[in-house]
């Protein structure tokens, strides 16, 4: 039937990019949950890198300084989260909430010029003989190099917090402040980092939307991406690697149902279309219903520190 | 230097002192940034907060609109807020209040054109179950898989959007107005209409039932036994299990309580200020309301009032689009700045500011 | 006299409200034992922070080696030789011994030849160590000796450690002060800290004792019995509680051959567990933490349910009865930790009075609480084990250790209980507080209610036992009666299969 | 005096879509009355008591007429208009007209998308055309069935592939769909949906689009085909002038190419003349009303007839259209 005209391949290649910005926000958000913080304001932070991202490349003309320029952006506002929730103690899920309406209320504003402006193209790394590969060549070799570098960036998340000093010091503070207050790591200097890490990985995240997916600016233009990077951290119970196969997951999903629907399949679009939100509560399920500490969760996430000395 | 010092005891002044000085600042900020636009601050100002309940032109409509505006808000958070005091997070409101919708007005359209005075109790009942019902997802996933319930509810949110539209493009379409998304117009079916109860004061149902709610919740915090567990079980799990306090019951309890009171949201603005199920019906006040319940510290008078102040700026921000010309995306960083400084300032009911000598460990 | 490694001068830190060290100045030589003593608050750890630079002093002066010494940070500290094993474990659960160690330390070689040097040196110190298994799922015994080969691991100079032997067993405390000398002898000093003072005896040749702040004296410790030490810490006269002979009557409380798994994945879980409990009786349970002590706590109290005739009281079978349920029936009991399972920190004190006496004061009509009854009701258990606090609004974080833990066995007290379960019901509390909780245990024995006291403590079980068990690895000795038990042998019944004793027997 | 006229859009003026497409008129209409009228916007207002509310505001404050540039305000304009009879309401896409002091106004967007129909099926190579789709109502569903008529009339061989994204506004699934149609065959993309991200789908992948709303060219200088552009401001002008004349009236307007509410975009170089001119000829013959595009014989989907030989489907009709015409395949939503 017309099934048929579905092809691996291609859907491979569209699942790869359709996962990127996910991918990029929730590898950055896994790095912040990892030192004990949950920061809700993926979305504001993303939305606030398509934003300026899109400007800077829009007034550099160079998509390459956009990308920068967005993940300072997403930087700046995790900043706000992070004086706010590291010095001033206030609550995280509350305040990264406010990041959310914030960030997507100073775009709009910010953004007004910019609406129905080309930025600059990027361009499609050449991979040479490697997309004439048959099959693979057009599944994984015909990308733009964000779609690599992102991949390159879980590997280096994933080598950081497994093998590096300075990633082991971040996972004991997430595991436990006071114990790393005690034996004298600067848990809020800690913290603010992988804030900060977190901040310029969703500005990037939405860079990817505004300079290479759609790419055009509008406001509220993420519509919910930041919440579903949020999600998939859960999902991967925290691990680098698991945090790209569900975002590869997701996006699989949502190609695959629109392969669906194109194909003419005769499931109710209504129900395809919530497949994908359905399908990940699903796997979360699966997932959390092993054994209790394979969840993995940071010991102190989402608890307030404050050093008594 | 300056560092923080915990408190022994929560300050009861800057308790009540922080909103005050957080609306002073963010009209001080807020003033620069429409300063910046071009917009006399003072103008706007004025508009957004004292327009809508003082000017001789808006206030005797803006008033009632004020709480038709601030009633589903402070009736969903009352509930989140009981959720959150115990550590169970129900992000998804906005779901259970779209769900609770459909149901309550399932039953009107089941009913439709019958006359019948017991209609609209069925409706509300069902509003409330309704909400339940999808609550009680992430609530049943939690306690039997240790499902995470932020993710859950919230991803349920989009589940529930999809179920809207189909919803208002299929069985719940009106008939007689073929191919048009959206159902009958509940407000001209008197026996469903969550009409004003007394004219021109703003008051239907919706309001009242976040009235009770709120006397409810709070008589249930402070008297009750379960409010005693659920602030145990959310300063101290363990010593909740200690007094005897179930944690999957509690969890279940919570989410079924904030899920029936946005359930209970939904069906009095379906049938009554939003008029009829359609697709764009969810505005979003399961996700304000989250911000409410924690403005008003989690406490149901609190939330009131929080409740009130962002409808306040709803509504004032509106008049300003309108007499001034400032562009919406002012009024939502506006918004943000008077949530940022709320938030920042209320550590100082909890820390003490203090100078030091030198630098400390 | 030795050459002097470490001189503190005028050393003082307050905190709000209390002056935690004032003016406190002492000396220790190279590879000298120093026993740093006092009651609970007296600023022991607060000195010794501020050794490590975790503290800063508001006033006062270091020198190490002849050098001014201001660490700024722990780093610096153990850049110049300082090491600490921490009062309350600065462990990692989730993350395995290597990294736990290389956490601790300044340089650490690259973890797989950490791994080896581990193994090298908890072998040599007879203390050994999988550097590969996680840290959560050790015993209190080896997650003691994770951080002392932390320490080991960069050749102190000046090895401190905060209260180290709380929680090991006898056997194992022997194995420890073998490895302390021998670090000794190599030149390494030491700053004990301990509130057990028959140790101090056995081990330090000099002794500093602080009160309230200030330094009271330096002594030889063995030159003084533990009483004189004592009596030297609390500044004044004590007397041991009194055990008047009583009638034991009938079963209350029996246990049938229960097992049960921890509900914590880092807990131990319980193994074919049985014993009686007679009315008037007092039982201790001995053992080491981490070997089922919460557990056999939680499933007597009903946090943790059970098959319900494994579990019987007074004849009745009660094992799927929560907390609540057993209460009524009048089994109460007492957990270890105050702060968050006994009581809620941030609550007041009527609230917490609140907590556990419901259902058995009647404090709540149809769910309805009578919050005057509830404050009457804390006023009684102030009044009555003479808490000190201002009053029963004040949040249960606000009041010291031995207070609370006052207030939390007085309100258990206070219900009347048939039986009464508590576990470690004077640790951390001061010498005059816990003579005054193990009097009120012992009047309920006499009044005819069945007591179990869970400690660690050997002497107070000695104190109040009538009859003995120990805990190890889930499972309970038999019990027998403690007339003529030694220190002794309740160790070798602690230690059990412990491991620690085959390690003794390898190393020696 | 001054006229004061208040709009209300229920997206942000920046969406480069529908609500900008409103904002774009009423700037030509500020512009063509000068100081003669005084324009106010709220953006972003939700169906319901906040647009029930935003009007009764502008009502409230002197406001003289009020565009209501939504269909699903209907509801809400309605209870207004009730209770401010001296003020002239207009609402866009509206389907209830309860009071002599409203006007429904709307486009007929299927005249358009019988044009791109036909340039489509005429331009295509694979035969095959993707269609992303918002939500399965008559503006959306008449739009698919007049295109594919078209597309049909002149390539027997064409067949259309729906994608369905269930909103109006989300650019990465737009892409996705776009790329999805794109990979399943299809060289042609039209859209019923508000962002340019298929525009620069289709521009990437080298086949063909069509803007939608406004002129999307600078999107896909190459793919953009051309667009039905919405032009409000002629009958926003004539509107106000009927006000400030005193001749206002409620009214029905279902207007199309002959109103100039709806225009082609020029058209991209890569169409060949022939064909730019045949379909301007379209334009012009449904603009004089000699030709229109549901003219019979046309059978639903299931192959029962709806229109017979030479029959002209009624207004009413198109206005509540929910079914697909025959030969499309693939599920009608619902
Ligand atoms: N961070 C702090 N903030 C305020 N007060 C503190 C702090 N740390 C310690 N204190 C107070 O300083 C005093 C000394 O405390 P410290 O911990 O040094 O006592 P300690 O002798 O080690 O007692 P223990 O035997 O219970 O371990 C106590 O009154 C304590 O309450
Ligand atoms: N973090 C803190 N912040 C403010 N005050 C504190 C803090 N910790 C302790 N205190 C105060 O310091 C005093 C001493 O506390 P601590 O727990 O050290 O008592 P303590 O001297 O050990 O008493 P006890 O012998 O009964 O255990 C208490 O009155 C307590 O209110
Ligand atoms: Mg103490
Ligand atoms: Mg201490």
């Amino acid at each position: 039937m017309i099934l048929g005209s579905i092809n691996p391949a291609v859907l491979m290649a569209a699942l790869m990019v359709a996962a990127t910005p996910i991918l990029l926000a929730a590898i950055g958000e896994l790095v912040v949950e990892k030192s004990g913080v949950l920061n809700l304001g993926v979305e504001g932070m993303m939305i606030m890198g398509a934003c300026v991202g899109f400007i800077i490349a829009v007034n550099t003309g160079s998509p390459f300084i956009g990308f920068i320029g967005a993940a300072l952006g997403g930087m700046a506002l995790s900043l706000l989260f992070a004086l706010l929730t590291q010095a001033l103690m206030t609550n995280q899920v509350a305040s990264g909430l406010a990041l959310t309406l914030f960030g997507l209320g100073l775009t709009a504003l910010l953004g007004q010029r910019y609406v129905g402006i080309t930025p600059p193209r990027t361009p499609k790394l050449d991979l040479g003989f490697l997309s004439d590969i048959p099959f693979l060549g057009r599944a994984l070799f015909t990308h733009d190099i964000v779609v690599y570098l992102t991949i390159a960036l879980v590997g280096a998340v994933w080598w950081f917090l497994k093998y590096s000093r300075a990633g082991m010091i971040l996972r004991a503070v997430g595991e436990n402040h006071d114990a790393a207050h005690a034996l004298g790591y600067h848990v809020k200097r800690v913290r603010v980092l992988a804030i900060m890490f977190g901040g310029a990985c969703a500005g990037l995240g939405g860079a990817y939307l505004s300079l290479i997916r759609v790419p055009q600016w509008t406001e509220g233009m993420t519509v919910g991406a930041g919440w579903i990077a949020l999600a998939l951290v859960v999902f991967a119970s925290w691990r680098p690697w698991r945090a790209m196969a569900g975002a590869y997951l997701f996006g699989g999903i949502v190609v695959l149902q629109l392969n669906l629907q194109a194909a003419g399949v005769r499931i109710p679009v209504e129900y395809l279309s919530m497949s994908p939100y359905l399908i990940t509560i699903l796997v979360l399920v699966i997932i959390s219903s092993g054994k209790g500490r394979s969840l993995n969760a940071p010991g102190s996430l989402n608890k307030p520190f404050h050093a008594s000395s | 230097m300056i560092r923080l010092e915990k408190r022994k005891e929560p300050s009861k002044f800057w308790r009540i002192a922080n909103p005050f000085l957080a609306v002073a600042l963010t009209m001080l900020a807020g003033g620069i940034m429409f300063a910046m636009l071009g917009k006399d601050p003072f103008v706007a100002i004025r508009l957004i907060f004292f327009d809508p309940i003082f000017s001789e032109t808006f206030a005797s409509y803006s008033r009632p609109q004020l709480l038709i505006k601030s009633a589903p808000l402070i009736l969903i958070a009352v509930g989140l807020a009981i959720g959150f005091k115990a550590n169970v997070w129900n992000i998804g409101a906005e779901g259970q209040y779209i769900i609770g919708a459909l149901f309550g007005a399932g039953v009107a359209l089941a009913f439709f054109p019958a006359p019948g005075w017991y209609i609209f109790p069925l409706m509300v009942l069902a509003g409330a179950f309704g909400g339940f019902l999808w609550a009680m997802i992430p609530a049943i996933l939690k306690t039997r898989f240790n499902t995470n319930e932020i993710l859950v509810s919230l991803l349920l949110v989009y589940v529930a959007e999809r179920i809207l539209a189909a919803m208002s493009l299929g069985l719940m379409r009106n008939p007689d107005i073929a191919g048009f998304p959206g159902s009958r117009d509940l407000r001209r079916y008197e026996a469903a209409h969550n009409a004003e109860l007394f004219a021109n004061t703003g008051i239907h149902w919706g309001v009242v039932a976040a009235l009770i709610a709120v006397i409810f919740a709070y008589a249930m915090m402070t008297r009750h036994m379960l409010g005693f567990h659920i602030q145990l079980a959310g300063q101290a799990p363990r010593a909740a299990r200690f007094g005897g306090v179930s944690p999957a019951r509690l969890v279940v309890v919570c989410l079924g309580i904030s899920g029936a009171l946005a359930g209970l949201a939904g069906m009095f603005e379906v049938s009554g200020p939003g008029g009829q199920v359609r697709i764009e019906f969810a505005s979003g006040y399961g996700f304000t309301a989250i911000i409410v319940a924690f403005l008003g510290r989690l406490n149901p008078f609190g939330i009131v009032l929080a409740g009130l102040l962002l409808g306040l700026t709803y509504i004032g921000g509106e008049l300003s689009q309108m007499m001034l010309q400032l562009p919406g995306a002012a009024i939502q960083v506006f918004q943000g700045m008077l949530l940022f400084f709320l938030l920042a300032l209320d550590f100082q009911t909890n820390y003490r500011l203090r100078l030091t000598r030198g630098a400390s460990a | 006299m030795r050459k002097p490694l470490l001189r503190l001068e005028g050393l003082t830190k307050a905190y709000p409200g209390v002056l935690a060290n004032d003016d406190v100045s002492f000396e220790i030589g190279e590879g000298q034992m120093h026993a740093l003593l006092g009651e609970n608050g007296a600023g022991k750890s607060t000195l010794v922070k501020m050794i490590y630079g975790l503290v800063k002093p508001d006033k006062g002066t270091m020198t190490l080696r002849d050098q001014p010494f201001a660490p700024a940070q722990p780093s610096d500290a153990r850049r110049n030789g300082v090491a600490m094993v921490f009062q309350h474990f600065s462990l990692f659960d989730a993350m395995d011994v290597a990294e736990n160690v290389a956490l601790g330390m300044e340089n650490p070689p690259p973890l797989r030849d950490l791994a080896r040097r581990i193994r090298d040196v908890s072998e040599a110190y007879g203390l050994p160590l999988d550097p590969t298994r996680l840290v959560g799922e050790l015993s209190a015994g080896e997650r003691q000796r994770v951080e002392i080969v932390r320490c080991l691991l960069q050749d102190p100079k000046l090895l401190i450690m905060d209260e180290p032997t709380s929680v090991l067993t006898p056997q194992e405390v022997d194995i420890l002060f073998r490895t302390l000398r021998k670090l000794s002898s190599e030149g390494t000093a030491i700053l004990y800290i301990s509130h057990k003072l028959e140790e101090i005896r056995a081990l330090c040749d000099e002794a500093t004792i602080l009160r309230g702040g200030r330094k009271i004296a330096t002594c030889d410790p063995r030159e003084k019995t533990a009483r004189e030490l004592a009596e030297l810490m609390v500044g004044q006269v004590l007397h041991p509680p009194a055990r008047p002979a009583r009638p034991v009557g009938d079963v209350v409380l029996a246990v049938d051959n229960l097992s049960l798994k921890s509900n914590n994945p880092f807990g131990t879980s319980l193994k074919d567990i049985s014993f009686t409990l007679r009315a008037g009786e007092v039982l201790g349970i001995a053992g080491v933490a981490g070997n089922g002590q919460d557990e056999l706590l939680l499933m007597l109290s009903g946090e943790l349910l059970s098959p319900s005739a494994q579990v019987q009281l007074k004849g009745l079978p009660v094992g799927h009865l929560g907390p609540n349920g057993r209460r009524k029936r009048g089994l109460v009991s007492a957990p270890e930790e105050r702060l968050g399972h006994a009581a809620a920190p941030d609550m007041s004190l009527t609230a917490n009075a609140l907590l556990s006496a419901s259902a058995r004061k009647r404090l709540a009509k149809k769910g309805f609480i009578d919050w005057g009854a509830s404050e009457a009701f804390a006023r009684e258990i102030i009044a009555r084990f003479d808490v000190r606090t201002p009053g029963p609004h004040v949040l249960a974080r606000a009041l010291s250790g031995g207070n609370l833990q006052k207030f939390v066995i007085g309100r258990e007290i206070e219900l009347d209980p048939d039986v009464i379960i508590v576990n470690q019901p004077t640790w951390g509390v001061d010498a005059s507080a816990a003579a005054t909780i193990r009097q009120a245990l012992l009047d309920l024995a006499s009044k005819g209610a069945a007591v179990l006291v869970i400690s660690q403590d050997l002497d107070e079980l000695l104190e109040v036992a009538d009859s003995f068990a120990a805990l190890n690895e889930g499972r309970l000795t038999r019990v027998r009666s403690s007339k003529g038990l030694t220190v002794e042998e309740i160790g070798l019944m602690m230690g059990g299969a412990h491991d620690m004793h085959v390690a003794q027997v390898a190393s020696a | 005096d001054t006229t004061k006229i208040g709009f209300i859009y229920i997206g942000p003026v920046g969406d480069f879509g529908w609500t900008a497409g409103h904002d774009r008129a009423r700037q030509e209409l500020q512009d063509h009355f000068g100081d003669a009228v005084e324009t106010n916007i709220v953006e972003n207002v939700d169906y319901g008591a906040d647009a029930e509310r935003v009007m009764t505001q502008m009502a409230i404050s002197g406001t003289d007429v009020i565009f209501a540039a939504s269909f699903g305000y209907g509801p809400d304009v309605n209870a207004v208009a009730g209770r401010f009879p001296d003020v002239h309401f207009q609402h866009a896409t509206g389907y209830i007209q309860e009071h002599d002091n409203i006007s429904l106004y709307d486009a007929r967007f299927y005249e358009g998308r019988a044009v791109l129909g036909h340039v489509a099926g005429k331009m295509t190579e694979t035969n095959t055309i993707g269609y992303i789709a918002s939500f399965p109502i008559p503006a959306v569903v008449s739009g698919i069935n007049s295109a594919y008529l078209h597309a049909k009339a002149v390539n027997p061989d064409v067949n259309f592939r729906i994608i369905w994204t269930y909103s109006w506004f989300d650019p990465a699934l737009e892409a996705d769909a776009a790329e999805t149609l794109i990979e399943q065959g299809a060289d042609v993309i039209m859209q019923h949906t508000d962002s340019t991200a298929a525009i620069r789908v289709a521009e990437d992948a080298g086949v063909m689009a069509f803007g939608q709303a406004s002129d999307m060219v600078d999107f896909g200088p190459t793919a953009h085909l051309s667009a039905i552009v919405d032009r409000w401001a002629p009958y926003y002008i004539d509107r106000i002038q009927a006000v400030k004349d005193g001749t206002w009236e409620a009214q029905n307007s279902w207007m199309g190419f002959a109103e100039g509410v709806i225009e082609m975009a020029p058209w991209n170089d890569r169409v060949p003349a022939e064909l730019q001119e045949e379909a301007d000829a379209l334009v012009a013959s449904i603009a004089a009303g000699e030709y229109h595009p549901f003219t019979g014989p046309i059978n639903r989907q299931d192959g029962t007839p709806w229109l017979a030989d030479g029959e002209v489907a009624e207004d009413g009709a198109l206005a509540t259209m929910d079914f697909y015409v025959e030969g499309i395949t693939g599920e009608f939503p619902n």
